[in-house]
């Protein structure tokens, strides 16, 4: 019984030291994250090394409701701790609005082990969607999010497609391709605003109540972003628990048995092409998601929101966080959309940077800051001990 | 039994990075809480691409607007002092739509001025109109950015690309007479209002006709294409709403091709001595529209020089500096008998109506919140150098343009 | 009409040729190391840059000028943005590629793009003014044959380095030693081992030829543009990835091949379709795309591509 | 002249080979007989340098050579047949053939070997443009001996020539192997698990289990063992 409360201490004390950790790089300057980055890849190795990082992920998944709380009592409480500052608050949102689409893409990295380049492609149609439909329309900011996730998904199944005969370096074509189309076909397109974009996005409204107007709180007035900042947590919340689920569901499995050997894995039953285009719409739903939450958040978007370099940013999200960890995508998000908007200040130094950064952790830490873990099924004991699962995560590895 | 180290191990890592973190939230909160407290402050915002492509050319308007913020807290005329805030927009859309957004989450600031991209501009306007906060555009040109429902908010000092072409478009189709036009553009924002702009130009003009229009994606580097397919479309003129590089590489290219017996125009994207050393020889006798007039030919314009220069000695206004600094006078024009708490909904109706004598001359909005003071100046190329057209040979028919 | 179909047709060839030789750098990698290494168009970009930087921002080609006829710096200049490439090529082998080399290929794949940006970046925020766009000085003679503003001398010799190029790459491939050894190794690679070609030193090689063939493409497609700007090699190499993969990914005809499909559809939605200037790169990647659907071996390539 | 001397090589932590100690002497023929599994492979790449030793060490000719890289041992005179694809499929039979004397540089030299080579398979000479990929199982393990044979080796190394064939045509590798063995210069190292047709052209032979050398003796010895008979034959 003791050591069951200890451990509830403990991870409620890890728990806390993680939202610590986020409230301080989102308070703090460029070179400080930079230094916490760095002080948390020694951290992590070492962490790695003796196998501490193991106890503290089954630590942490023991306790999830206690640790859920914490980190709902964090959100909650954030616009409080920053005072209402709404640039810190900004960055919350986007942070979140990244997520969710990074834990769509991790589908497909993670997942299915393909690189796909167009995650952009998924979350401007989300937003384009419910932006033409409310803006042009007049239809209500819901229904239109509503649309934007069917017609993102849609277009899950055109991107899907081509992932079905093309993997590695084709995929990677391809989706440039289709990434670079869309751009193109935006621009060229008046009735979506063509280079303009499309201005004035209405806001959404809860029950008459617009999600745009100041909140006055214990004499404190809050800026709008509060509301936001609410919304796209439930939203991101409800998708991390989406995500997780489906790895450690039966699909996970097929998709992870899809990236090691497709061959092996239709000898096993499974329907390559519906598991594949699974992968791809679920991202795409979580994308256009996470793209009509931004469209109705900024009121405005335009082709230069989801081009290239912002897929590129998305997958570095992915990758450097740790593909096929939920955990991992979620710190890749949190992370590199505060060094991101932090480096407005450094704009001409932004492109190099992430560069060098991407490159510098491929070559640090090629899994990323939390690399995927051995899958553990439900609470079952399995009986082995430290040691052979350690063991036997080795001899995974070397594969 | 290692497990239980294990476990201690994480305790005590727990509890150090806790207690670190604490520490440190503290310091910073200490650090954070010396610059709260303050009396009613009035803050005007400045926004534009502090950074990015085009920040060069936002140098001097930051400037100019400066020095009439500074100008007007040294009169003492209004009672109290104004305080500058800068938003960059990097040139990007997004980027100005979160700005707008941080603006218009301040309680303290009244007014804002800026813009030199029409995206990001079209961006943070419906954000600041629903917010009710006036902004006076100095830089983007794009005309449907100032419009009857945006009043009063939405003003604009600088002439739009409609109001630019107009009187180039007239001239070089009624007075001069070419017939048959081809259109090289660009798909952005800018190639396409110019476009626009050109087909509005030219409208009821007899006889003319716009023969193609090829919009091409900026940083295109081969024409070619295009070019060939004009060559046999037997046109008169080209008018050109590319940026300056696309501009230069479609007439070089042109030259090179073989078509050199055509009328060229442009925009006054194309009024830089970097464009002419871009496109050599083939832009001679081209014929390009410009906004404004040099300030020191304007009747205040030696004082405002002379100020700008005591206060930025190296550095030039460049070339939307004078649109900058009357935009500011403006705001600031209007917040004078506002009285000590001035409301941005009264501001923005005071500078709607305002009838403002100042470096550009009188400037009123019309219904649109649009200048009504449009000065625009005509340029030729004449052996590699802008000249106006009525000091030009070719209007004196020294030298000759390429037949209709 | 039929004259303007010709020139359209040249000026297809023309741009398949600033395409064909990224096409075969592409290639070349992928049928050695295996490996798609997506900065090429910067590194093409990068050593154009270097020869600008050695015209406009040292006294050395005056220097030339003033030991050398005009035509020998010329083509000494043109050397050096080769051996330039080559080395930032094998640079870039050994800091992104040669880590990853084995393992899963995502990691390389993103490693390279990220390169790709690092080049760039570099280039706009060094090179004096880079973010601007740049004249490329006129090495390639001027003038026109039998007066045909086609048949200018510099397009002449635009795709006539192209054919030399090739030429002499397929005398490479085919003819030497080494040659045989990189299709070998392309082929099989254990038993290219086992038979006792040196791997590591084939790379090299490998990097080094591919690298000069990228500085000669940077060179040819800036000459051919007259202007050089610092982002566009993200595009270029884009392309000259779509033109292997047209064309068959391995294969060196494929590359020309691929190129000049490329080509001919961008410049002929240009060039016939009204108002098709703004579709023709979404006309391109389109084919790209149904290529990779519906041939994904490419027009020339076998039918087999378990490598990927 | 073949000396593997205690050897140990490992996969990560999965030892494979474990103390191997083997010889061939020069003209000799030797095999190694052995189960799926069992490390043949492994010591052929081992031998070749493919794959390091952790322990012990590879002598030939006296010199040692589980230093060396791969091109450095093929260079210092030991031709391998790989078990499987070992051709280079989009090539001519010539240009294989070639590849197997890269370190020739003297034409008359390969001109020699090639009348030698073609006199051992005279099918070659009439078939020289044909590609590779188009051969049928048998010409493939026989085009992979003489590009071995090309390269003027002191040893060569075979790895199970008959996998993979119909009967008649393992008789008819094994026919060829014969010839081969007749000439003295060459010695040849022949991993096997036809055990029957191995130890027939082989004069001496090793029994590899687990990775360990379990028998050794001569070809007639062996066959009479026990272990042999239950097992290989």
């Amino acid at each position: 019984m003791a050591a069951r409360l200890n451990d509830k201490i403990t991870a409620a004390l890890v728990a806390l030291g993680i939202c610590l950790l986020v409230y301080i790089s989102l308070m703090s300057s460029l070179l400080v994250i930079l230094i916490i980055v760095a002080l948390l890849v020694v951290l992590l190795t070492y962490c790695e090394k003796t196998g501490l990082i193991d106890t503290v992920f089954q630590l942490m998944g023991k306790n999830t409701t206690l640790t859920s709380v914490i980190f709902g009592l964090f959100i909650i409480s954030l616009p409080f701790l920053v005072k209402g500052n709404n640039d810190l608050l900004h960055i919350m949102i986007i942070a979140g609005i990244m997520g969710i689409v990074a834990l769509g893409l991790n589908f497909q990295i993670g997942g299915i082990g393909q690189i796909n380049f167009a995650p952009a492609v998924f979350y401007g149609v989300g937003a384009y969607t419910t932006a033409y439909l409310s803006v042009r329309l007049g239809v209500s900011p819901w229904l239109g999010t509503i649309a934007g996730v069917c017609l993102a998904t849609l277009t899950g199944v055109i991107i899907g497609l081509p992932a079905l005969k093309a993997r590695g370096y084709y995929l990677a074509l391809v989706t440039i391709a289709l990434q670079t189309i869309f751009t193109l076909m935006i621009i060229n397109i008046p009735a979506v605003g063509g280079p303009n974009g499309i201005p004035g996005i209405p806001y959404y409204q809860i029950f008459g109540y617009s999600l745009h107007s100041r909140v006055e709180v214990f004499g404190l007035t809050l800026p709008y972003q509060v509301n936001y900042l609410y919304l796209v947590y439930i939203v991101f919340a409800l998708a991390i628990v989406a995500a997780s689920r489906l790895f450690k569901s039966r699909y996970g499995i097929a998709w992870n048995a899809v990236d090691q050997d497709p061959v092996v894995a239709a000898t096993q039953g499974i329907n390559l092409t519906s598991i594949q285009l699974l992968s791809f719409c679920l991202g795409a739903a979580f994308a256009g998601m996470a793209g009509a939450l931004y469209a109705h958040y900024t009121g405005f978007i335009s082709n230069e929101n989801f081009d290239f370099s912002q897929s590129l940013i998305l997958i570095c999200m992915v990758i450097l966080g740790g593909s096929d960890n939920v955990p991992g995508v979620i710190t890749g998000a949190l992370l590199l959309t505060m060094i991101d908007q932090k480096l407005a200040d450094y704009a001409n130094y932004r492109l190099l940077m992430y560069g060098l950064v991407l490159i510098i952790i491929l070559l640090v830490r090629s899994k990323g800051l939390l690399p995927k873990r051995i899958r553990i099924y439900g609470e079952r004991d399995t009986g082995m001990s430290n040691g052979d699962a350690k063991l036997a995560a080795g001899a995974g590895g070397k594969r | 039994m290692t497990n239980f180290l294990k476990k201690r191990s994480i305790l005590i890592l727990a509890c150090v990075v806790v207690s670190l973190s604490l520490m440190s939230s503290f310091l910073l909160a200490g650090c954070s809480s010396k610059q709260s407290a303050s009396a009613k402050t009035v803050k005007v915002a400045f926004i534009g691409p502090l950074t990015g492509p085009d920040a060069s050319e936002v140098v001097g308007p930051k400037n100019c607007f400066d020095l009439a913020i500074s100008q007007a807290n040294a009169s003492g005329k209004l009672p109290y002092q104004i305080q500058s805030v800068y938003y960059d927009d990097a040139s990007n859309a997004g980027t100005a739509a979160n700005d707008a957004q941080k603006i218009v989450s301040d309680p303290d600031i009244i007014a804002v001025t800026g813009f030199f991209n029409s995206a990001p501009c079209a961006a943070a306007i419906p954000i600041f109109k629903n917010a009710g906060i006036p902004l006076v555009i100095w830089g983007a040109i794009s005309k449907d950015l100032t419009q009857a429902a945006n009043m009063p908010y939405i003003t604009r000092v600088v002439p739009t690309t409609f109001q630019e072409i107009q009187p180039m478009a007239t001239m070089v189709t009624q007075t001069m007479g070419y017939k048959k036009w081809a259109v090289i553009t660009s798909t952005s924002t800018y190639g396409q209002d110019t476009l626009a702009g050109f087909k509005a130009g030219i409208q009821g003009v007899p006889g003319v006709n716009i023969v193609s229009v090829d919009s091409i994606a900026d940083g295109t580097t081969d024409f070619r294409p295009v070019v060939t397919k004009l060559k046999s479309e037997d046109i008169d003129a080209v008018f050109f709403g590319d940026n300056l590089t696309e501009a230069a590489l479609a007439v070089r290219q042109m030259q090179e091709l073989g078509i050199t017996n055509v009328l060229l125009t442009g925009t006054s994207a194309l009024t830089d001595p970097a464009y002419i050393k871009a496109a050599g020889t083939a832009c001679e006798g081209m014929i390009v529209s410009q906004s404004g007039e040099d300030p020191t030919l304007l009747p205040n314009g030696q004082a405002f020089v002379a100020a700008y220069n005591a206060k930025y000695p190296q550095g030039s206004y460049g070339s939307y500096g004078e649109y900058a600094y009357d935009s500011t006078n403006i705001i600031i024009a209007a917040l004078d008998g506002l009285g000590a708490n001035p409301n941005p909904k009264d501001l923005a109706t005071k500078i709607a109506a305002i009838n403002y004598n100042g470096l550009l001359g009188t400037t009123t909005f019309d219904a649109n919140g649009q200048t009504t003071d449009k000065l625009t100046t005509i340029m030729v190329v004449q052996d590699g150098q802008f000249i106006s057209w009525d000091n030009s040979q070719y209007k004196t028919g020294v030298r000759k343009l390429p037949p209709v | 009409m039929g004259s303007l179909i010709l020139s359209q047709v040249f000026n297809a060839i023309m741009l398949a040729c600033t395409l064909a030789l990224i096409g075969i750098g592409f290639s070349l990698f992928f049928g050695v190391m295996d490996i798609v290494v997506f900065c090429l168009g910067d590194i093409a970009i990068a050593s154009a840059f270097c020869i600008l930087g050695i015209t406009s921002l040292t006294g050395v080609y005056a220097a030339l000028n003033g030991i050398f006829p005009m035509v020998v710096s010329n083509i000494i200049l043109v050397i050096c943005g080769g051996v330039f490439g080559a080395i930032l090529v094998t640079v870039m082998y050994h800091t992104v590629v040669a880590p990853f080399e084995g393992k899963n290929i995502n990691a390389s794949l993103l490693s390279t793009v990220a390169a790709g940006y690092v080049i760039r970046e570099l280039i706009g925020i060094f090179y004096p003014g880079g973010r601007d766009p740049q004249n490329f000085p006129n090495l390639l003679p001027t003038g026109y044959l039998f007066n045909n503003t086609m048949l200018s001398w510099r397009n002449i010799i635009i795709v006539g380095t192209t054919v030399l190029v090739l030429m002499l790459l397929y005398w490479f491939v085919n003819r030497t030693k080494a040659g045989i050894s990189i299709q070998a190794l392309s082929q099989n690679k254990e038993a290219s081992i086992m038979i006792g070609i040196d791997w590591h030193k084939m790379v090299i090689v490998t990097f080094l030829i591919g690298g000069f063939l990228l500085g000669i493409a940077g060179f040819l497609t800036a000459s051919y543009a007259s202007t050089l700007r610092f982002d566009t090699g993200s595009m270029y190499g884009l392309l000259g990835f779509s033109v292997a993969v047209v064309g068959g990914l391995g294969s060196i005809y494929g590359a020309l091949a691929g190129s000049l499909v490329i080509a001919f559809v961008e410049v002929f939605v240009t060039g016939f379709i009204p108002g098709g200037a703004a579709y023709s790169g979404v006309a391109g990647f389109l084919i790209v795309v149904l290529f990779i659907i519906f041939r994904p071996e490419g027009i020339i390539g076998e039918k087999s591509i378990s490598k990927v | 002249m073949l000396e593997i001397k205690n050897v140990s090589t490992k996969y990560g932590h999965l030892p494979i080979l474990m103390d191997v100690s083997i010889s061939v002497a020069r003209g000799e023929t030797v095999c190694i007989l052995g189960a799926n599994g069992a490390g043949k492979t492994t010591l052929l790449k081992t031998i070749v340098g493919m794959v390091k030793p952790t322990a012990g060490e590879i002598l030939f000719d006296n010199e040692l050579i589980s230093n060396l890289s791969p091109h450095q041992v093929v260079k210092s005179g030991i031709a391998i047949c790989p078990e499987r694809e070992g051709l280079f499929p989009k090539m001519s039979i010539e240009s294989n053939l070639f590849l197997g004397a890269y370190y020739e540089t003297d034409k008359n030299k390969i001109q020699q070997r090639f009348e030698e080579v073609s006199s051992i398979f005279p099918w070659i000479r009439r078939r020289l443009r044909q590609k590779a990929g188009t051969l049928s199982g048998g010409e493939r393990k026989m085009l992979t001996l003489a590009r071995a044979l090309m390269s003027g080796p002191k040893l060569i190394l075979m790895d199970e020539p008959s996998l993979g064939l119909a009967p008649a045509t393992v008789i008819e590798v094994f026919n060829v192997i014969k010839k081969i063995v007749n000439d003295a210069q060459i010695s040849i190292l022949l991993i096997e698990q036809n055990a029957q047709k191995a130890l027939d052209v082989a004069q001496r032979g090793y029994v590899l289990q687990k990775g360990s050398v379990i028998l050794e003796g001569a070809s007639k010895g062996l066959c009479n063992e026990d272990f042999v008979q239950r097992c290989y034959l």
